[in-house]
């Protein structure tokens, strides 16, 4: 015997939960697409379909707390379902970042990018592998995949401290490039947080499947 | 355009609507302990009642399939509309009724029989036709229960569980082909397991029959339930209908304050 | 009715056909329980009408005589009183005490088996039976004679068991979870049975023992085994007189052939039924209040 | 000990009799006495008519007693076969139960199935005061009412015979039937008839499909109490089937039953330890076996079939 | 210096503890009932005892006050220590035992008699000296009934409903100021409503007294007790422990997968 | 009758909640004195009383999920539960932001301000304001009050933008300038992020009194 239905309503919510993440991380490479090509329309794009990813974070907020008030979640299922509820919300803020970084595509507009992005890319590909990493150990229970994910996070600070560092030096030598600096600084800043919540996201597995109490990594 | 929309909608859903109650009143002699409710239950959905001790759950749920009239005292006023028909209306039979409208009790009760038997009862007094041995497996199939009796079919149905003898009470109602299941607390006699394998089996029935479940334990109603109603004494002691609803609607924003509290466990 | 024609693809139309067959078994089974009732107003009714002419005051207080219009039961009802009081006394306390050694005390034995298969079956040996028992037992091993005393306990020996099934009926009644709140309270065993159990039971194994002893009261075989004497013009004095009882004065009427003594049998007849209508009446009374309050 | 301390703080406030242990053997002792006394009856019965009865056996075989034909103790020449009188005892238990069990389950029916409960609560009570009234007064009925009417369509029928007393045994063993009946009915749980109605079942079909089968064990030993009460029955038909021991199937004869054989001894002068006086421990030994294998047949049906419910 | 704070805390624990069960083993004539539990219960706190039907809970319980000794085929091995006494030693009286160790059942049982009579029953049996209603009324309104009773002490504790009627078993068994009560699913033959105030009624409770409670719902152990306690049954179908911890430890966390699957209604 | 225990039990979470929230205003405020102040103790102070607050929103997040594993609440109960989790998860990332403001405070040292604080008290103040004020309107279930407090987010972003514009148009004017803006430009950021979880939480206080489903407002 087993509780069939409930275990059914929790599978389909990893399931929404995982194409929620893919629909974000493909937010993220496409807000950076987007700006590498400087392709408007499709910034425009991505800003656009943030409303749709907010929305689906709701419905399985709203599913999340409709199992708890139905199905009484104990023990493991407990922690599961506010993990959900919890990434859930993660993915929703992830997804932000990426309209805000179709935003910046937007305001930098036509204009040439400040230097080759070279960095940029490397930090985005790290964000959305951590977030898919994230996710894909969240549902798979792995906890020695989360640890890895909490330890790529080091190396995406460091990129983006290198990456900080470089604007602001660029800035200094130049002032024409203050503004379109800041804006990349921007875009960094988001992807930094990306992979900040990727490595919450992998806490948060880390709870749900062994019930430790969180280890609280300041970020 | 939006109106027709609209206009059609109300037509499915009235299509959807089994059986309902209209301005249900039920007096024990003087005693009034129901008052005017009026409930709709859609086909192929599990609703339940819950509520209070002694707010008419049972009460309610006995006038769906007319038990009620083996209750000397007992009065029933107002309607229950079932394919169109007013089942108190005087040309209705309640017996007929019955075979229509099943009923599943709080206290797991095979009759002391064979547990072949105990399915076939339904069929032999209505002059049943068919293949007995095959209704019986179909039955008891339907009911999650064959893999465990197949081979002690002969046996009394009393020698089963406390569980599997609820399930066979199950069995035994479907055995007759109803379009609607009554039940009244069929776990509260039963341990959380065997509860867990009931709530399973009502989810998998819905699919053909409509369930109609009256319950104490609200999360039962929770896990169970499409809709749920809950009902309330009033002052006079004569129960009512407070709101009716999505279960989970019900039990996390349910529309009526008196529903909260009884929801969370508050009372005035 | 769509559902109708839903069922009837199911069902063959056969509603009608059983419902009549139901009623017409509905009338045979009214008709049995009024067969009853029905034969006993005319038995009522008949003794009634025997025997309303020769009731009279004198009828109680005088003694039988050859003569019809001035025989009396006295001897038979302070007979019967004597006999009834004695028995009462030794059966109730013994078999209350025998109840409950069976339900509450004895372990879960053979030999106790074997005293409840025995007790079940004293309960249904033929009364004269006992008349015999006593008419060996009492009267001619003890040397009791045939007296009140000898009458008093073959009767206390035929409704013992009597007693004792209803008393235990009325013990196994008491839900036990009476006594495990008493135990739990700290209660020894004699004061559960003493504070808890009996007064519980105590309505019940009231109405057993009155209906028990109504049955005495009616007995007429067993003295009949005992005291063949049916014509005494005294009343018994202390435990080792002579007696006789109403059923047996009764009985000496009816067998005689002249019709004036079959008029004082029912006469006698009424005058018994009235005691154990009074007894009975008192019994279901008891028993319905106890009902009752159970049922609260 | 920490323990014992604390029972002593208790016992400020407990007085609690120190006896009480001793008192409890004594109780167990005195009631188990109580008890053994039943088991002293039966061995007293058996005793008293094995001694009394062995005397008669000395002069009359078992074999003759019990396969004689013939019984005449006292009237020259004696005969000492029994059958006679176990024929007359059968032939009106038989006609007793004949009638009583039909009528008496169909009022048990009636009873717990269809009547109302005021009606229930009337009728039952009624049935009960038929079944407590001294069976001298059945014989009384039997002799002043039923028999002079029996012969008003039987004409050529004798005054004692064994159709009234039987007839009249059937009412008076009949609500013994229908309660004890009714009473098993009535144990059967309220929530099977709930559960065959709710499947479509009429009111017949409930109670012949579930509450008497579920009943059956209680009916069948009411059954068998009835006869057994019937065997054992003495007033009723020492007064009105006669004091004509024959052996015949005709119920319309005079005859005459084991029971009414022992009241006719000992209505007369027959002297302690004569012959005649011991017939009746020989006859009253072979009744009370015979109703002793009827209780436990009885009792046997009842264990075997009895259906726990709860 | 560590090690001896440790020590100390060690003998902290060990003062607080009020009653163990060690090595139980329980038997019903050659069945195996109970196999080897270990139980330490702390002072004023409540216990719950958890676990599939027929896991030997009520068996356990039972033994806390040597109830078992009611059963006939009842046979218990290992011992409960008591304030440092084993009250299954033969010195042991257990009819005192249990006016230390009270008792509350699962359908509530007051006696046939008043209300006022009920409560002072134990008191009486026990030959108690002093004021007879001062010790009942002080009783009653522990137990939260003194308001709804105090006009009728005379009435029948029948005449209460089952909520009161298991508060008035509770006040009954407080009257004899009792260090431990123990509870057989004190509320499962209640309503919602009912259940609740018994529930608030067992955490007021605790601080005079420690309560073992055996219940069939999870949720109830986990709004009520301090810590749980589940049994399970073995193959050779005797109940043994499985784990033991702080209540939101065993329902957010619990350590055994068997106690996991259990909490979480899913069973293999 | 009332469920005693629970309604205990929540109204100290609530308590614990405020007393956080307070502890993360303070922090907040100390952030910013220490800021204008220059006091590089006050701003470590504020860095290490981080953990602490970390610590208290663990707290809190964990009698949240202990007590919907023994109380099993539904309807309003459950709202608030979930209420009182997702909000410390704010309150907790709130205190970052003060940490980060104060780590600014030490990176920025004892080199003079770029320029005189003006505009990022403002901000500061009516952030902190924000974060009272939702809190006292999520523990007196104040729709209205709620409602108001995420109207005051548009100020918030008003002045942010006007503090960027500003701070960038000042880089642009002198490249010596860099550092210290995007340090201010970070605190700015960090105190509007901080008005917007404030938001947040006033979008949760309506959800946890109404039920109505979140009306995600894009932030
Ligand atoms: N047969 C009856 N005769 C008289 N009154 C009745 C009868 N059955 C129920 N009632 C009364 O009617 C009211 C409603 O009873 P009902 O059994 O329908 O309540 P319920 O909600 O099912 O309660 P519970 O949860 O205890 O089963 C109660 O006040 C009850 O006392
Ligand atoms: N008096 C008894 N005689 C024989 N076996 C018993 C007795 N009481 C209980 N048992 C058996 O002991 C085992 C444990 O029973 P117990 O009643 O303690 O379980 P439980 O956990 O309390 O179950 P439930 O939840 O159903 O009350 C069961 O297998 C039961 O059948
Ligand atoms: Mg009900
Ligand atoms: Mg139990
Ligand atoms: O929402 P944040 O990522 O800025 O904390």
């Amino acid at each position: 015997m087993a509780r069939t239905d409930f275990d059914r309503d929790l599978n389909t919510l990893m399931d929404e939960l995982l194409s929620l993440g893919s629909m974000v991380q493909k937010a993220v490479l496409l807000s950076l697409d987007a700006l590498k090509t400087r392709n408007l329309t499709l910034s425009k794009q991505v800003i656009n379909e943030d409303d749709e990813i907010d929305n689906r974070a709701i419905e399985i907020e709203e599913k999340c707390i409709d199992l708890m008030a139905t199905q009484q979640p104990l023990a493991g299922d407990l922690r599961t379902i506010i993990t959900l509820l919890l990434v859930s919300s993660e993915l929703e803020r992830m997804g932000d970042y990426a309209e805000g970084i179709g935003k910046i595509g937007l305001l930098i507009g036509k204009e040439s990018l400040l230097k080759p992005l070279i960095d940029i890319p490397r930090i985005g590909d790290l964000a959305s592998n951590m977030l898919r990493l994230s996710l894909e150990t969240l549902v798979s229970r792995d906890v020695d995949g989360a640890k890895r994910v909490i330890f790529m996070d080091d190396e995406v600070d460091e990129i983006y401290n290198q990456i900080y560092r470089e604007l602001v030096l660029m800035m200094i030598e130049n002032p024409k490039n203050i503004q379109r600096a800041t804006y990349l600084l921007w875009v960094a800043h988001d992807l930094e947080r990306i992979a900040d919540r990727a490595t919450n996201i992998s806490e948060r597995t880390i709870f749900m499947v062994t019930g430790k109490k969180r280890d609280f990594t300041d970020v | 355009m939006e109106n027709e929309i609209t206009q059609v909608t109300d037509k499915e859903i009235s299509k959807n609507i089994i059986i309902s109650a209209r301005n249900l009143n039920v007096y024990y002699g003087n005693f009034r302990a129901v008052k005017d409710v009026n409930l709709d239950v859609k086909k192929n959905q599990v609703l339940s009642l819950i509520g209070p001790s002694g707010c008419g759950k049972s009460t309610v749920l006995r006038c769906f399939n007319r038990m009620n009239d083996l209750i000397l005292s007992a009065e029933v006023g107002g309607s229950i509309l079932y394919n169109g028909i007013n089942l108190y209306s005087a040309e209705v039979d309640a017996t007929e009724i019955r075979s229509s409208i099943g009923m599943v009790f709080q206290k797991p009760n095979p009759f002391p029989k064979s547990i072949y038997d105990n399915v076939a009862f339904g069929l032999r007094i209505n002059g049943y036709q068919g293949d007995m041995d095959e209704a019986v497996e179909k039955s008891l199939k339907q009911a999650a229960l064959w893999d465990e009796v197949k081979d002690r079919l002969k046996d009394s149905g009393l020698t089963l569980s406390g569980g599997q003898q609820q399930r066979l009470c199950i069995a035994r109602t479907l055995a007759i082909e109803p379009d609607i299941i009554l039940m009244d607390e069929p776990c509260s006699a039963l341990d959380p397991i065997a509860t867990l394998a009931i709530e399973e089996l009502i989810r998998e029935l819905i699919t053909k029959y409509t369930i109609i479940i009256v319950t104490h334990n609200m999360q039962q109603a929770a896990r169970v339930s499409d809709e749920t109603a809950f009902l309330m004494v009033g002052e006079d002691r004569a129960g009512y209908l407070v709101e009716t609803g999505d279960t989970q609607q019900i039990f996390t924003n349910p529309k009526e304050e008196r529903t909260e509290s009884y929801i969370t466990g508050r009372f005035s | 009715m769509s559902s109708n024609q839903a069922q009837s693809s199911l069902f063959p139309e056969n509603l009608r056909k059983r419902k009549r067959f139901g009623q017409i078994i509905y009338f045979l089974l009214l008709s049995c329980v009024l067969i009853g009732i029905v034969s006993l107003l005319i038995l009522l009714v008949r003794i009634l009408f025997d025997g309303i002419d020769w009731l009279s005051w004198h009828f109680l207080t005088n003694f039988p005589s050859r003569h019809p219009e001035i025989a009396g039961m006295k001897s038979a009802i302070f007979g019967t009183i004597w006999t009834i009081a004695l028995t009462g006394s030794f059966t109730v306390p013994i078999g209350i005490g025998a109840a409950i050694y069976l339900e509450e005390y004895s372990p879960k034995s053979w030999f106790t088996q074997i005293i409840e298969i025995n007790i079940s079956n004293l309960a249904g040996v033929p009364s004269i039976v006992y008349g015999l028992l006593g008419l060996a037992l009492f009267v001619q091993w003890m040397s009791i004679g045939r007296s009140v005393l000898a009458g008093a306990l073959t009767l206390a020996l035929l409704v013992l068991p009597i007693v004792i099934l209803a008393a235990r009926e009325a013990i196994r009644a008491v839900p036990d979870s009476y006594r495990q709140a008493s135990y739990a309270l700290g209660s020894t065993k004699w004061q559960t049975q003493k504070y808890v159990v009996l007064p519980s039971a105590m309505p019940s194994i009231l109405t057993g023992v009155i209906l028990a002893l109504s049955r005495a009261i009616g007995e007429a075989a067993p003295i009949i085994a005992i005291s063949a004497l049916v014509y005494l013009t005294f009343i018994p004095t202390n435990p080792l007189s002579r007696f006789t009882v109403m059923p047996i004065q009764i009985f000496n009427w009816v067998s005689r052939p002249q019709d004036e003594f079959r008029g004082l049998a029912a006469a006698g007849i009424i005058i018994l039924l009235l005691i154990l209508l009074g007894m009975n009446s008192f019994a279901i009374y008891l028993r319905n209040r106890y009902q009752k309050q159970s049922e609260e | 000990m920490k323990k014992n301390k604390d029972i002593t703080t208790r016992s400020s406030v407990y007085k609690r009799s120190a006896s009480s242990k001793i008192e409890g053997k004594a109780i167990k002792w005195i009631l188990l006495a109580c008890a053994l006394l039943s088991v002293a009856t039966t061995v007293g019965i058996v005793v008293s008519l094995v001694v009394q009865g062995w005397n008669f056996f000395m002069e009359v075989s078992l074999w003759e007693f019990l396969t004689g034909t013939r019984w005449s103790p006292i009237l020259k020449p004696r005969a000492h076969g029994v059958l006679p009188l176990v024929g007359g005892t059968m032939l009106v238990s038989i006609i007793a139960i004949l009638f009583a069990a039909p009528v008496g389950l169909g009022a048990a029916i009636y009873l717990s199935e269809y009547a109302a409960d005021r009606v229930r609560r009337i009728v039952k009570p009624v049935l009960e005061i038929l079944a407590g009234v001294p069976t001298i007064v059945y014989g009384y009925f039997a002799l002043s009412f039923v028999t002079p009417s029996l012969q008003k369509v039987i004409p050529n029928m004798i005054v004692f015979n064994a159709l009234s007393a039987g007839l009249v045994m059937g009412i008076m063993i009949m609500p013994m039937i229908s309660t004890l009946s009714e009473d098993a009915m009535m144990s059967v749980p309220r929530s099977l008839r709930n559960g065959a109605y709710a499947l479509g079942a009429t009111r017949l079909e409930v109670a012949s499909r579930v509450v008497v089968p579920a009943a059956l064990s209680g009916i069948i030993s009411s059954f068998i109490l009835a006869v057994s009460r019937a065997i054992g029955e003495t007033m009723l038909v020492t007064i009105a089937a006669g004091a004509t021991p024959r052996l015949t199937a005709n119920p319309l004869e005079s005859i005459q039953t084991m029971t009414a054989y022992i009241v006719q001894l000992s209505l007369g002068e027959a002297a302690f330890g004569s012959l005649e006086y011991n017939t009746i421990f020989a006859v009253g030994l072979l009744l009370f076996f015979i109703t002793l294998i009827m209780n436990l047949i009885g009792s046997l049906v009842v264990n075997k079939w009895r259906q726990k419910y709860e």
